[in-house]
């Protein structure tokens, strides 16, 4: 018996779920829709295979990997520092973050120190960061629920300050390939503190704007509220992480809970939902970035001369002792973790990343069964998945 | 608040499930995580364990991996996870202690609850070629659906008691576990041509005729 | 200009392919699609012996016409409603099998 | 000057006739009624196309400067580097659609694919037969059903929506056929009942004859539009929101939800056919907007008296654009409903308010000469306002904003 | 009030799409290809070799050491080591790549190759208008054209430019110490052979004849100071 | 016979052999529609708009709709097992029978060489009047009918939901 005729004799459900309850006896009636991978709101090539009744979703199979690469094979047979652009490529939108989160996880498997400046400069980009992800978010799920495009462009005219910082910063705007084991490649060019400053201080006109157009319009609270609700029990159990958990009332947050970095010396608060909606899981955003601005003015204030990296780090040659590591980070998105091992060589004997879109997505069927396509729509971009993380 | 050392862990729980046996895994690095190794047979007792105690309640499981440990030979300073390539004759002649290679896959568990972890947990299963079963905790936590079909897909490890054993990523008429250290890639996909030689040959073969350049 | 009996003639056919559908087709919806038919027919008579008839300006017929289009919609919504029905109960939406079922 | 500017008003009549004259003595005499008629036909086949080609550039960059963004800005005049501001933009795109592969699935009932967009078309076009651009200048007047006539066209396109869904074989169309269907049925009746308002005001069916009902002046310079009166006022949103549902327009647009169905019933369209239901949308769109201005904005009446020597036909024009602007402007800014609140806000909350206001208007005709005008006014208000407060009290008993709590 | 929500959004788009006309804050589009935003200092695009004299192919600063080749996380790049030596702008005697090629169809500009060369040779460059029609052929960029003067790298990069300058600078002056310490020993052991020389001629003895092994510089390091 | 009327008969007719005799059920649904639009344009030619349109309102707007989604909702639109019809010939003597007869009838009658009055002064407003008068106890009864099938049609369709949870 091969591996793989084992594989097809398994993969037999041990429980029924709810989805094939619903759906026995009725396949007549039923519509099975492909919705993607080329579908104009699943947010990259993802493919949800939906069943329908009328038009609710009676069942629905997520489907995934039309963009893997598998970023964790090819980073075993490479150098540490050479799977440090790969991150950029995981959760397009945040590579700061995916950065940080790597490079916090090598840290934490060599023994390295990270120079004040460095932590203060990660945490101002980590914090643009959560910015532009979750602008991009709420202008993205306001696309999903039919506005054309206003509030995305308004979320993309902000996120555009933002690229443009990381740009004068990292040379790149969305692949940052910025940090390294130990601090960050380069320091800040001159004037950029105060164009951060700048940013900051304007974003909050922003989002007075933003919420003015949506937070309060009905046809938007009557497109989330009450849809793709999740329950706390469900989130943790599920592994939910990020903004998403928050929504659902879970006080979870690694920034507090882990306290890496510099986060212990701001003072900022975690906005919770009670509802676990769609409703809740924008306004949880909304309200973080209201909060990121808290962690940002100070720190942009506060942040020190000194190097921007480790004088122990090595560049070249760098091998740290066998060991392994797991280091997460609170990404926009949720957990974002690496799990390194190291037999001592150059490569990590094995490269994990826990990619927060794709356990996110675990509960995707939880939250639309029962209701309809366009809800399912909502729901998904509520989830905030990137396609790159996703398949890796 | 502060968690119990992983010993102490290790009492308790082999206290509470009757017949469970941990080993703890030292881990040198810096970070000093270190792990639980449970037997497949066990494994879910002792997760629900760790999940249901109300001094862990480990609730929140983050992440859940595969790692192969190919044959390897242990040279005598280093301890278990030296690694040598290649299982070629000429090697095995030489006379140094062989470790069968082996399969793990590490749980990584965390309490949201009580905000304490991780306290990581390794199945263990010797043999890579058979057919590799370990337990599914996906009953205990979800989060380990979606990464236990990823471990499945990349890994070829069988999780017994997983509701929707299918591949994730792969597509499903896929036949090789490509996260095998002992994968080897097939050369039929389409190459993107780069231009070093080797690469451009290969790439050839698979391109149009009247698109090859000279 | 066109008599009267071409319009009666008209009717007739239409009533008649109406019937022989109905007796023929045995899904239900084609039934009630010649039941169409034939109510439609019928409602070509009454304009016409309308528009053929001594006073016209009594408008009668029409008065006929509206009355029998409102009481046809009311027969489709009602006689849809029973198929779909029907439909979900024995999956079949031919009366013949419905019939055999008894159930 | 006053017979120059009604020269100029009634230019397009005065041109028929002249042209009809001249060909009586030439054409046979059956070809006159076919000649006539041509005459009517070809003015709005020439002026609501050419309307639709810039109103899809004015969309455009409309939704662009709404979105801070500067819409089409490049295509002018071919070989040159002129660019008119982007208003080339819809002959390229007309080119294009022209020359682009007209494709049909394989599975698809060619001969209903291929039937369904003139199925749409047709029964559009036919509806601005009865439209009164202009005084005088109505194609088709139907003394006693012309409103009718035009509900009973509009009626028909869903068939022709129906139609380009099942033909193509395609779920996301099927799906989409069903939603259009659902809501334009579901549309339809409040759509009809808010325009019966005016129906029972005016006492006629012709649209022209609704269009004199409001030709009378108050105040020595207001013309008395419906849409001054209470019942006019709610009667015209009520009647702009069901219309933008008929139409398919933002935030009704789910027969077309790209976010959800592709496309929706157009989704296995391509070529010049996309085309033509893109043309029947906007005209179905333009249509309902003229009806609305016939039925509640005095059509081609000016607002005021004083301003009556613009033609009237730039009258009607202007506030077609002007509804045209608002529709784009509303494009911009709401996000779609989902199908059960579009169909639970036709039944529980049009369906009641267009009642109401029937009832409204009623009781209005009926103490036309018995009440005082503010004593009308007032109550008229006070009987929609309550009933529309009511209803929305019970939707923000469902949804409204929500206070957050907040972890240290 | 049912609407206000709506209304509120209404009066949102209204503004901007009135400021739109007038503010820059709100219209922050270019129009291209006629308009240009100035590319950052830290921009970079894809990566370009550093030479230093008239013609480029003779004053590459690459030695072909192979580092960013083995560094480079998506393998783009590729180079074959010249059989033959060049001195190069310390004026040691060096290898220099006899093809130098980068697929910038893989590249993915992430700047590994700028940090890990240890002779400030491959930097990044902020050119990034490369399309090609030819996919295969036209996106493989060779040694010629990727070769740029380190006027344009100032150009480009002038913070950069100027700490690679120091830097070269720094190693220049040092080789250069270097050399005059080695030329200062060798005169000092050739005196000192002489000596011996003389007091072996006295002495009678014949010693080995001492010969230079020491490579002369054949061209002037070409790195000016900042 | 006027040409207008040959061609709106023809369409009728035609259109409702092909209503009864396609095999595809959405077919039928639209050679119906052709039917009805073929009805409306006679009435038309019968100086009855006011009917004609109604019509269209309400047969091509409503009952055809319904129709073609009753059809949707029972699969009626995937090809069949069993044969459209039982017999092809059982029904159609019967019909073809009573057409005779009919057409004798008709063409027998000296009424059926009447020609048509001269155009009758209908207005819609008399129409209402008569409605609303004369025809008021029709009406209301008709008002009630049509509540009441709505009310059927909507409960027959909501118990058939609840029986299927």
């Amino acid at each position: 018996m091969t591996l793989q005729d084992l594989t097809q004799a398994m993969g037999k459900p041990t429980f029924q779920r709810k989805a094939e309850v619903i759906g026995i006896g009725r396949e007549g009636e039923l519509l099975e829709v492909a919705m993607g991978p080329q579908h104009p709101s699943t947010h990259g090539v993802f493919r949800m295979d939906v069943v329908l009744d009328g038009e609710t979703i009676v069942k629905l199979k997520p489907v995934f990997g039309y963009l893997h690469r598998n970023h964790e094979k090819i980073a075993e047979n490479t150098s540490y520092l050479a799977s440090m652009p790969y991150t950029d490529r995981l959760d397009y939108f945040c590579s700061l973050t995916n950065n940080w989160a790597y490079a916090l996880s090598v840290e934490k498997l060599a023994g390295l120190q990270v120079p004040e400046r460095a932590e203060y400069i990660r945490l101002i980009t980590a914090e643009l960061t959560r910015l532009l992800n979750h602008t991009c978010l709420a202008g993205f799920l306001l696309q999903d629920m039919g506005a054309l495009g206003t509030p995305l462009m308004y979320a993309f005219r902000e996120r555009e300050k933002i690229l443009d910082l990381i740009e004068s910063l990292t040379g790149a705007r969305m692949m940052c390939n910025y940090m390294r084991f130990g601090g960050c490649r380069c320091d800040l060019p001159p004037g950029w503190v105060d164009a951060a400053k700048k940013v900051v201080a304007e974003y909050s006109k922003f989002l007075d704007e933003f919420e003015t157009l949506l937070s309060g319009n009905e046809i938007l609270m009557a497109r989330t509220q009450g849809v793709g609700k999740l329950s706390a029990e469900l989130a943790v159990s599920a592994g939910v992480t990020g903004p998403m958990l928050r929504a659902s009332g879970v006080d979870y947050d690694l920034r507090k809970v882990d306290a890496y970095g510099i986060y212990a010396r701001y003072p900022f608060r975690i906005p919770l939902g009670t509802h676990g909606d769609v409703y809740d899981r924008y306004m949880v955003r909304m309200l973080e970035m209201r909060e990121s601005l808290k962690i940002l003015e100070p720190a942009l204030k506060d942040i020190p001369e000194g190097p921007v990296v480790d004088p122990k780090a090595k560049l070249r040659g760098f091998r740290p002792k066998p060991g392994e590591a797991y280091g997460r980070i609170e990404g926009p998105k949720g957990e974002l973790g690496f799990y390194l091992i190291s037999d001592g060589s150059p490569n990590p004997y094995r490269y994990r990343v826990r990619p927060p879109s794709l356990i996110n997505l675990t509960v995707l069927e939880d939250m639309c069964l029962g209701q309809t396509v366009a809800d399912a729509i909502v729901s998904l971009g509520s989830v905030d998945i990137v396609l790159g993380e996703v398949d890796r | 608040m502060a968690m119990e050392t992983l010993e102490q862990i290790k009492a308790r729980v082999e206290a509470a499930v009757p017949g469970a046996q941990l080993t703890l895994v030292k881990n040198d690095s810096p970070s000093a995580q270190h792990s639980l190794l449970v037997s497949v047979e066990h494994a879910f007792a002792v997760a629900k364990f760790l999940r249901d105690d109300p001094q862990l309640r480990l609730d929140y499981c983050s992440n859940v991996t595969g790692v192969d440990f190919l044959d390897a030979e242990l040279s005598e300073k280093v301890k278990v996870k030296k690694v040598v390539d290649g299982v070629e004759k000429e090697v095995e002649e030489v006379k140094k202690t062989k470790r069968a290679g082996y399969l793990e896959v590490v749980y990584h568990l965390y309490s949201m609850a009580l905000k304490h972890g991780p306290v990581i947990l390794r199945q263990r299963i010797s043999g890579r070629s058979d057919p590799v079963t370990v337990t599914s905790l996906t009953p205990l936590w979800r989060s380990a659906e979606f990464q236990e079909r990823e471990v499945f897909d990349l890994y070829g490890i069988l999780f017994d008691g997983h509701p929707d054993l299918r591949r994730l990523l792969m597509w499903d008429g896929f036949k090789d576990y490509p996260m095998r250290k002992d994968y080897v890639e097939p050369d039929d996909y389409e190459y993107e041509p780069t231009a070093h030689d080797e690469v451009l040959e290969k790439a050839k073969a698979h391109m149009p005729k009247h698109e090859v350049k000279a | 200009m066109t008599p009267l009996s071409g319009y009666l003639l008209v009717s007739a056919l239409l009533f008649c392919i109406g019937l022989a559908g109905a007796l023929t087709r045995r899904n239900a919806i084609m039934v009630l699609i010649g039941i169409e038919l034939m109510l439609n027919a019928a409602n070509l008579n009454f304009i016409a012996f309308w528009r053929f008839s001594e006073h016209p300006e009594t408008q009668t017929g029409l008065m006929f016409a509206l009355f029998s289009i409102a009481i046809a919609a009311a027969e489709a919504a009602v006689g849809l409603a029973l198929i779909i029905t029907i439909y979900r109960h024995f999956r079949t939406a031919n009366v013949d099998k419905v019939e055999a079922m008894k159930g | 000057m006053a017979e120059v500017f009604q020269a100029i008003d009634q230019f397009p009549v005065t041109l028929k006739t002249w042209l009809l004259g001249h060909a009586a003595g030439v054409m046979p005499e059956w070809a006159l009624p076919l000649l006539s008629a041509a005459l009517s036909i070809t003015p709005i086949l020439a002026v609501f196309p050419l309307l639709f080609a810039l109103t899809t550039v004015i969309e455009r960059k409309g939704l662009g400067r709404i979105q801070n963004r500067r819409g089409p800005n490049r295509v002018g005049i071919p070989l040159t580097n002129i660019r008119l501001a982007g208003f080339g933009q819809f002959i390229a795109d007309g080119i294009k659609s022209l020359t682009k592969e007209d494709i049909v699935p394989r599975s698809a009932d060619k001969v209903v694919h291929f039937l369904a967009p003139i199925a749409l078309l047709i029964p559009v076009l036919l509806t601005y037969s009865v439209l009164p651009f202009g005084r005088n200048m109505v194609p088709l007047d139907l003394p006693q059903t012309g409103l009718l006539f035009f509900f009973a066209l509009g009626a028909s396109t869903e068939l022709s929506v129906f139609m380009a869904g099942w033909s193509s074989r395609n779920k996301y169309s099927l799906l989409g056929a069903m939603r259009a269907i659902a809501q334009m049925v579901s549309y339809e009746i409040p759509l009809i009942l808010s325009a019966l308002t005016v129906v029972m005001i005016a006492g006629t069916l012709s649209l022209s004859g609704i269009v004199e009902s409001q030709a009378e002046v108050r105040f020595g310079f207001l013309h008395s539009w419906h849409l001054f009166t209470p019942w006019g006022l709610v009667g015209f949103f009520l009647f702009l929101t069901a219309a933008a549902a008929e139409a398919n327009r933002t935030p009704f647009d789910l027969p077309e939800a790209e976010s959800e169905i592709i496309a929706g019933y157009f989704t296995e369209y391509s070529g010049f056919k996309f085309a033509i239901f893109f043309l029947a949308e906007y005209l179905g769109l333009f249509a309902m907007c003229g009806l609305g201005i016939t039925l509640f904005l005095g059509g081609w009446l000016p607002p005021f008296k004083f301003l009556g020597f613009i033609p009237s036909w730039c009258w009607f024009l202007g506030k077609l654009v002007a509804l045209i602007l608002l529709f784009i402007w509303l494009r911009g800014t709401l996000p779609r409903l989902r199908t059960d609140q579009l169909m639970g806000f036709a039944w529980k909350f049009l369906l009641p308010m267009t009642l109401i206001n029937l009832f409204v208007a009623g009781l209005w005709h009926l103490s036309v000469t018995s009440v005082p005008m503010t004593v009308r006014w007032i109550g008229g208000f006070a009987l929609l306002a309550i009933p529309y407060w009511l209803l929305g009290r019970g939707f923000e008993a469902k949804v409204g904003k929500r206070e957050y709590r907040f972890a240290n | 009030m049912l609407g206000t929500g709506i209304l509120k959004g209404m009066v949102e788009t209204a503004k901007n799409f009135a400021g739109s006309y007038h503010d820059p804050e709100r219209l922050t589009t270019v129009e291209y290809p006629e308009q240009r935003i100035a590319p950052k200092e830290n921009a970079r695009q894809f990566p370009m070799l550093i030479h230093d004299t008239e013609d480029p192919m003779k004053g590459l600063r690459c030695v072909a050491c192979q580092i960013c080749e083995k560094e480079c996380p998506p393998q783009c790049i590729y180079i074959v080591k010249s059989k033959d030596k060049r001195a190069d702008y310390k004026g040691q005697m060096q290898f220099y790549p006899a093809t130098f090629d980068i697929d910038i169809s893989v590249c993915m500009s992430c700047q590994i190759c700028v940090e890990v060369c240890p002779f400030e040779s491959i930097k990044m460059d902020t050119e990034f208008e490369l399309s090609n029609t030819d996919r295969f052929g036209g996106l493989l960029i060779h040694k010629e054209q990727l070769a740029k003067s380190n006027e344009h790298y100032r150009k480009i990069h002038p913070a950069d430019a100027a700490a690679s300058d120091a830097v070269l600078a720094a190693e220049v002056a040092k080789a250069q110490a270097k050399a005059k310490a080695d030329a200062e020993a060798k005169a000092a052991k050739a005196a000192a052979e002489a000596k011996a020389k003389a007091d072996a001629a006295v002495a009678g003895t014949v010693p080995a004849p001492a010969t230079s092994t020491a490579p002369q510089p054949t061209s002037p390091p070409a790195a000016p100071a900042a | 016979m006027t040409l207008s009327f040959a061609i709106l008969a023809g369409l009728t007719v035609g259109s409702a052999v092909a209503a009864m005799s396609l095999r595809n059920l959405v077919h039928c649904a639209l050679g119906l529609v052709l039917t009805f639009a073929g009805l409306a344009g006679l009435y038309l030619q019968l100086n009855a708009e006011f009917v004609g349109f109604t019509q269209i309102l309400v047969y091509v707007g409503a009952v055809a709709i319904l129709i073609v989604f009753a059809i949707l909702l029972t699969r009626g639109t995937e090809p069949a097992n069993e044969p459209a019809a039982v017999s092809p010939w059982a029904g159609l003597p019967v019909a073809v029978l009573a057409f005779l007869a009919m057409a004798a009838a008709v063409l027998a009658s000296p009424v059926g060489k009447r020609l048509a009055a001269p155009v009758p002064e209908v207005s819609v407003k008399t129409l209402g009047q008569k409605l609303m008068t004369d025809y008021v106890l029709p009406l209301e009864v008709l008002a009630l009918l049509l509540t009441a099938a709505m009310l059927g049609a909507v409960i027959i369709a909501m118990k058939d939901k609840e029986d299927l949870q």
